[in-house]
């Protein structure tokens, strides 16, 4: 579905990415792993045409998507978790998720009441300004905000930072409903655990270079990877 | 003055602040020890961030006291109760994007002497200055990415600068909102070293969501919800309080 | 050879007037085929932007870079009182064909400074004789709330004896004027007297219209009407009353030859300002004929300006320079009349023959 | 002063309050929702007086000479969006006050080439010429036309911005356009139509303000004033705010013109305060601008509760 | 503190300035120092608003107001035969002290925007004050008979005003070299950046600012001073809204991050008008362009400016301080 060949990427002199990998067929989960400063949001920027691509190719549906604007990556169904939230400031909680939301209903399964039964918190503040949400509120919104355009595959970077352990676990759960619902996804998240649950394969990222991959079975089995590029 | 003051107590009686109708921070007391340090964890949207705001005087109180050792400092301006040595890390990263990680640094441990009219000599030149900042940023990870502008590192690299600058500003209180957040796995882990060497240097009031850095640090934690306070105790009553099961830790341990 | 500077607002919306003062000396210039007496005349031209900062460096390079014999023009009558000490301390021979400020007739005269135009107060002090001679009892005065709006009510009231119902300022650059209008209409004055120049008097004039107080009100006014203003008025400004010291219609030889030449050259209609600087240009000719060229004796040449200011061929039939070098000169109240749907002026009364200003007195040179 | 006069007074007031609005209800769109700084909006509004002068005295229709205006305003803004306006929005506003300045300065000039600098002659349209009696005072009937469009623009502006989604969308796209963009909305086009739309905005405004004010080069310059304190005080991004702005202050504006000197005249001489009620009368809305900004700086309607 | 390279670059840009005078009389064209004087004045007041403009990102849309003070502290003084040159550079120093300090402590209640427009409203109305009192001339101007007197020389002519300028500038210039990195330059600068983070170290955003826009406002009163001398004139039109924008444009061409910046765009954009003025009548419709061109070029000086996908924007972080601002006040 999504194949990410040989990638790199510039910001301005500095080289972010040197040679990454990636692929993510239908009805996958794919976890993106790497330390601090690896270069997985810069892959995320490239997918989405936020960054130009200095090497290598991206393809969605055997199209390529190399410098196509960002919106046209959009509107073939991927949808982002950024990192940092990015909600938007100036609309209340209801607009933000509305404002984006899939016209299509074609695959419409994700509706305000879905969203609100998932996040009552968000319905409780639905009135208030973007910026006026607590920083996980903010989380809630922009995963809520993604899944209203009802993608195919959804990038997650980070989706689970700042959120109660309850509220984690939840959204782990609905990740997990999501893929059994055949929603493909490329997860970014510390929580290497809760991620080898979920993901089907994995990609490591190592200053700028996907240094290896595996299924999650695999990788479970090789903790000095883990312990090598991730960390305890 | 480059050996850390020593800590003071936090005190709070009562704080209530609203945001409209919301009661987001509802009669909240709390009596932290010179040299403890204080876990607060509760839903998102408890109140914890407005919490701080509040010790910090980024947000008035609308009722309730506050004391840093033994002033009562409700009424005062942040500028004074920095001057106290209440430093804070933010939530929502806030660096100086167009500076060096090391002009960063050198600017919060400048803190102390203020500017009042040093309008030749260079900040870095401080000899003083320098020298404490350069310190603070080995303990903190951050020497190969020093000459680097804020605004081209790494999330991770961002949080860590965040706390940096607390430290920097030779705190006698500080207050850590997430400071985790962002940080990879190892990014994490040495983090939550790093703060374990603080102890008991200075009075620390953590806001975390990561429950490894609350359970492995806190002396003790306070449970917001809604706005008050439902529970506070030893990391062991805490994790097993069936009330902070249910509305915050849920049973899913490593979530 | 001789060199004149002409110095104007050349742009922005008041460009109108440097414009038009530009078009009628040049005309003059190229009818006396570029000569002064036996004189080329090089002209080098600048635009003050109607900055007085800008105006007074203009004076410089006109003194000291280009070594001008004369200077013609000289903008609005902020940016000439900013040009005023330069131009005196030079001695050169600079005539005004826009402005005459108070202070230049009086006490800041200068000898070498002539207003060819008028002084600032002329035409208000007109339209107040004439108020006066109607005999209306009771009369409303509007303004801009700036100097010369000050200056020209000041005028009106000096010959107007009758009450003075209301004087009105208006902020300066002002758009709507309904207030004032409803003022206007509930003081219910037997005359109406206003100085709005250029936009704002169209602004005026119109909302004055839509009001339907046009034609009811007797309507006198100064600035709001004249060649420019009335292409873009027309109808709209008909029945309105107002004093100049020179009409397009003035029956004279040398204005009739003007203004054929300058509607064939430009096609359209010369305004005031065109008419000073092109009297201004048959001025300084008839004094370098009468110096045989030789203009390089500056006090000379300011004393034969100020004698020939009496004996060039003018525009307005009769015209001299009075001890304060200001215009001794007829005023006149025309009045704007619509003729099928264009507009047309017509010669009321001569308010003023050979009249002078009030400062002259405190002159002294 | 009797209560008729004043009674015509606040409507006159009101009308310069809502015509206030008119000019600068396209500000308000482009810089209000869109946060572009746009100094050209003055030049917009000249463009669009112009070419309505010049079309109604060349067809006679009043309602193709505010179609033609309104067109070519919003063809310029189109130009003005993709040459100037669209590589800035990111940037600090001070890049948008300086680009928008310039183009301020050109487009006064290229009047002048174009149209000379000599005001231009607009005429009312028979049908809605002629005054009505109001408050014992004539009341021109164009003023009352000038009201009902105001009003409606005002509606229409605050409905497309608050109800529909490409209001919401904009709004979003001003502070986050990547992440708009990166949720499948095509966000330049986006702002593309909404700066044409306020463009089209500033050149009615234009033709309607023909028939009332003198039409010539440099036209726009104390109107943007005017618009800039308009949104600035009624608060930036609030349609409703800027229509409350603009009424409070003509009102204001217009019962200090017509009453100051007066009423300073029962603490101070005659001619002191007739000098100092008009001075003051000239720099009152700037006084209040001033006021309000003190006190509450983001103007009386601040976006967060629009 | 000839080591580094915009030291020296500083050194040779005065000493070309230092030299115009001396070619202008050498080619027998004085006309040309009456001219630079107007650029050094210009660009004292263009260098003296980056303070507040470059450092700390507070775009005045009113230091005009100032140039008027400064200006009017001469003409007033001058016009009551008080023509010391002393008394009225004190006087300039006391009335611009005070103003900045009251119209400062206003303006920096707000931010962004709302301090571009309030700035603009106090410029409007010191222009319309002065446009309608009579005593000094009103819109007519003020004309100022005797140069100011400093004793041991006059500000009577061109030259005069140039070298004053040259020597005011060349101290401001070096002086704000300095002053950028110190603590104070930084700290300015971070206001820019961060506010509310600057406030949680314990420096006051406010007074910092406030300090930096007293100095601001009195050098550009300076400016104002020089060039009453220089056109021994005082005008209202000195403080018209359009020369508030110049100074901008001036500032933004020569590029913000630099010193010297407003010195260059001074010269550029007063030569370039000159030029053009000589070319057509219709030289705006060069000039315009011009500065457009020179506001997309230069967009790209602050490399805080640039929005990062996963950075929290700064207008993203001001939003919200902002919105925490007015709650606080609303709540107090
Ligand atoms: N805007 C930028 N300009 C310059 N360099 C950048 C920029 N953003 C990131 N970088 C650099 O690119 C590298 C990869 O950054 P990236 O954000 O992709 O890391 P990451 O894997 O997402 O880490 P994190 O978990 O901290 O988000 C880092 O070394 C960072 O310093
Ligand atoms: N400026 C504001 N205006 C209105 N409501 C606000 C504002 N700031 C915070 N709130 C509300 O107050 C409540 C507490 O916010 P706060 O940021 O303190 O939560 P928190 O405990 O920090 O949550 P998290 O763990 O997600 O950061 C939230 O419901 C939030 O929506
Ligand atoms: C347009 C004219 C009324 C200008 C006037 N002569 C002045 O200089 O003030
Ligand atoms: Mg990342
Ligand atoms: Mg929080």
């Amino acid at each position: 579905m999504l194949s990410i060949q040989n990638l790199a990427a510039k910001y301005g002199a500095s080289q972010a990415l040197f040679n990454v990998d990636l692929e993510v067929g239908a009805g996958q989960v794919v976890g993106l792993i790497g330390r601090n400063g690896m270069g997985r949001t810069t892959v995320i920027k490239c997918l989405f045409g936020l960054l130009p691509v200095v090497g290598g190719t991206i393809q969605f549906d055997n199209q390529r998507l190399n410098g196509l604007a960002s919106y046209r990556i959009g509107r073939m169904g991927i949808s982002l978790v950024p990192e940092g939230r990015q909600i938007f400031p100036t609309l209340s909680v209801e607009e933000n998720l509305i404002a984006t939301a899939s016209r299509s209903a074609a695959h419409g399964q994700w509706t305000l009441e879905r969203i609100y039964k998932f996040f009552p918190r968000l319905q409780e503040r639905r009135q208030n300004l973007g910026t006026q949400l607590s920083g996980g509120e903010q989380q809630m919104l922009a995963i809520g905000r993604a899944l209203m355009t009802n993608p195919r595959l959804l990038v997650l970077d980070e989706a689970t930072e700042g959120l109660a352990p309850i509220v984690r676990a939840e959204i782990w759960k609905v990740l997990q409903e999501l893929k059994n619902e055949g929603l493909s996804m490329i997860v970014i998240d510390k929580n290497t655990k809760a991620l080898l649950r979920l993901a089907d394969y994995n990609f490591i990222l190592d200053k700028g270079v996907t240094v290896w991959r595996g299924s999650s079975p695999e990788l479970a089995a090789r903790p000095d990877l883990v312990d090598r590029y991730v960390g305890v | 003055m480059n050996t850390a003051m020593l800590p003071l107590a936090l005190r709070t009686q009562g704080l209530v602040r609203y945001f409209g109708g919301l009661k987001a921070t509802n009669d909240v007391s709390f009596d932290i020890e010179p040299g403890e340090l204080r876990a607060i964890i509760g839903p998102n949207g408890a109140g914890k961030t407005t919490l701080i705001n509040l010790l910090t005087g980024e947000l008035p109180v609308h009722e309730g006291r506050i004391f840093i050792g033994q002033t009562d400092v409700t009424a005062q301006a942040i500028q004074q109760r920095v001057g106290l040595g209440l430093l804070r890390s933010y939530q929502i990263t806030s660096v100086f994007d167009a500076f060096t990680v090391f002009e960063n640094v050198c600017l919060a441990a400048r803190r102390k002497q203020g500017v009042g009219f040093a309008v030749w000599k260079p900040l870095t030149a401080y000899g003083d200055v320098a020298e404490r900042a350069r310190r603070v940023i080995e303990d903190c990870h951050l020497d190969e990415v020093k000459d680097v502008t804020a605004d081209s590192l790494a999330y991770g690299q961002r949080r860590q600068l965040e706390i940096a600058m607390a430290l920097a500003a030779d705190p006698r209180i500080l207050l850590l909102d997430e400071p985790m957040a962002g940080m990879s796995a190892a990014e994490g882990a040495a983090a939550i070293q790093m703060l374990a060497s603080l102890k008991g240097k200075y009075t620390i009031l953590l806001v975390e969501h990561d429950m490894n850095a609350v359970f492995s640090l806190a002396d003790r934690i306070s449970v917001l919800v809604y706005g008050s306070i439902v529970a506070t105790g030893t990391v062991d009553e805490i994790r097993n309080h069936p009330e902070v099961r249910r509305a915050y830790l849920g049973d899913d341990e490593d979530a | 050879d001789v060199t004149v500077g002409f110095s104007g607002v050349l742009s922005g919306p008041q460009a109108v007037i440097g414009q038009d003062q530009h078009d009628g000396f040049m005309l003059a210039v190229e009818q006396l085929g570029g000569k002064f007496g036996d004189q080329k005349v090089n002209v080098v031209s600048e635009d003050d932007q109607l900055k007085p900062d800008v105006g007074a460096q203009i004076m410089q390079k006109f003194l000291e870079r280009d070594k001008v014999d004369a200077i013609v023009g000289l903008g609005f009558s902020n940016v000439l009182m900013a040009e005023l000490r330069r131009i005196k301390e030079s001695g050169v021979v600079a005539i005004s064909t826009n402005a005459g400020p108070a202070p230049i007739a009086g006490k800041l005269c200068s000898n070498n400074l002539f207003v060819m135009a008028w002084q600032n107060d002329t035409m208000s002090e007109a339209m107040g004789q004439y108020v006066q001679d109607l005999g209306l009892k009771s009369a409303y005065l509007m303004a801009p709330s700036y100097q010369a709006g000050k200056d020209k009510l000041g005028g009106f009231k000096r010959y107007y004896k009758g009450t003075i119902v209301k004087e009105a300022y208006t902020p300066l650059g002002q758009l709507d004027y309904s207030a004032e209008i409803s003022t206007l209409q509930a003081a219910n004055p037997e005359a109406l007297f206003v100085f709005y120049p250029g936009g704002l008097g169209i602004n005026f004039v119109r909302q004055l219209g839509q009001a339907g107080l046009m034609g009811k009100l007797p309507f006198f006014s100064e600035g709001a009407i004249d060649s420019n203003t009335l292409a873009a008025l027309k109808t709209q400004a008909d029945g309105s009353i107002y004093g100049a010291t020179w009409a397009p219609i003035l029956d004279n030889a040398q204005n009739t030859k003007f203004v054929k030449a300058f509607q064939d050259k430009y096609g359209r209609t010369p305004s005031e300002y065109a008419a000073n600087a092109y009297d201004a240009a048959y001025l300084l000719d008839a004094s370098v004929r009468k110096l045989k060229g030789d203009v390089s004796d500056r006090k000379a040449f300011v004393a034969t300006v100020k004698e020939m200011g009496s004996k060039f061929p003018t525009v307005r039939g009769k015209f001299a320079f009075n001890t304060n070098n200001m215009p001794i000169q007829n005023v006149y109240a025309f009045k704007a009349v619509k003729e099928g749907d264009g507009i047309a002026v017509k010669k009321l009364a001569t308010v003023f023959t050979d009249h002078q200003d009030a400062y002259v007195g405190q002159c002294k040179m | 002063m009797n209560s008729s006069l004043f009674l015509s007074q606040l409507l006159n007031g009101l009308q310069l309050g809502v015509l206030l609005f008119l000019l600068s209800s396209g500000l308000t769109l482009i810089f209000g929702i869109m946060n572009f700084i746009n100094l050209a909006h003055g030049s917009l509004y000249m463009i669009g007086a112009f070419v309505g002068a010049a079309t109604y005295n060349a067809s006679g229709s009043f309602l193709f000479s505010i179609a033609a205006a309104m067109a070519s305003a919003a063809a310029v803004g189109l130009i003005i969006e993709h040459l100037v306006a669209r590589p800035l929005y990111r940037y600090d506003h001070l890049y948008q006050v300086l680009a928008t300045f310039g183009l301020m300065m050109f487009f006064n000039e290229l009047a002048i080439v174009i149209w000379g600098n000599r005001p231009y002659f607009v005429e009312i349209p028979e049908v809605i010429r002629g005054s009505v009696m109001m408050f014992g005072a004539e009341y021109p009937i164009y003023r009352l036309l000038i009201i009902v469009v105001g009003v409606l623009v005002a509606f229409g502006a605050w409905f497309l911005i608050q109800r529909t989604r490409f209001g919401m969308l904009t709004r979003a796209g001003a502070t986050s356009s990547s992440m708009v963009g990166v949720l499948g909305v095509n966000i330049d086009l986006l702002k593309k139509s909404l700066f044409m739309l306020g463009a089209a905005l500033s050149g009615l405004a234009g033709t309607l303000a023909g028939p009332i004010l003198s039409v010539q080069s440099g036209m726009g310059d104390p109107v943007l004033i005017l618009a800039l304190v308009v949104i600035v005080v009624g608060g930036i991004g609030s349609i409703r705010g800027a229509l409350l702005a603009a009424i409070i202050i003509a009102i204001i504006d217009t019962l200090g013109r017509a009453y100051l000197p007066h009423l300073l005249g029962l603490v101070l001489a005659p001619a002191a305060a007739n000098t100092t009620g008009t001075a003051l009368a000239s720099m009152l809305i700037y006084i209040l601008m001033a006021f309000v900004l003190a006190f509450k700086p983001h103007g009386i309607m601040s976006s967060a509760k629009r | 503190m000839f080591k580094n390279k915009s030291a020296l670059w500083i050194a040779f840009l005065f000493l070309v300035l230092a030299c115009i005078p001396f070619v202008a009389h050498a080619l027998d064209e004085p006309f040309y120092v009456t001219f630079f004087a107007r650029v050094l004045v210009y660009a004292l007041a263009a260098c003296a608003l980056n303070v507040v403009l470059g450092l700390a990102g507070l775009v005045s849309f009113g230091h005009a107001m100032f140039i008027g003070l400064g200006c009017y502290a001469v003409g007033i003084l001058s016009h009551y035969g008080i023509s010391s040159g002393w008394i009225q550079l004190l006087a300039t120093i006391a009335v611009c002290v005070v103003v900045a300090l009251v119209v400062g402590t206003v303006c920096l209640r707000t931010s962004g925007i709302g301090f571009i427009m309030i700035t603009l409203a106090f410029s409007q109305m010191f222009y319309f004050l002065m446009i309608s009192l009579t005593e000094f001339g009103g819109d007519d101007g003020l004309n100022i008979y005797e140069p100011s007197d400093f004793g041991l020389f006059q500000l009577g002519g061109s030259n005069e005003v140039y070298w004053a300028a040259w020597a005011l500038l060349l101290a401001l210039v070096v002086f704000l070299l300095r002053f950028r990195n110190s603590p104070f330059g930084m700290v300015l600068r971070a206001t820019h950046i961060n506010p509310r983070r600057v406030d949680a170290f314990g420096y006051s955003v406010f007074w910092v600012q406030l300090a930096a826009y007293v100095l601001s406002g009195v050098i550009t009163g300076f400016a104002g001073f020089l060039l009453a001398n220089l056109t021994s004139f005082a005008s209202p039109s000195y403080i018209a809204w359009h020369v508030s924008g110049e100074l901008i444009v001036m500032v933004v061409i020569g590029g913000i991050g630099l010193v010297t910046g407003p010195i260059i765009g001074a010269i550029a954009f007063l030569l370039l008008e000159e030029i053009l003025k000589g070319w057509t009548t219709h030289w705006m419709l060069v000039m315009g362009p011009v500065i457009v061109l020179i506001a997309l070029l230069g967009r790209n000086q602050f490399s805080w400016l640039k929005v990062y996908f996963n950075r929290p924007k700064p207008a993203l972080n001001k939003a919200e301080l902002v919105n925490e601002r007015r709650l606080a006040r609303e709540t107090r």
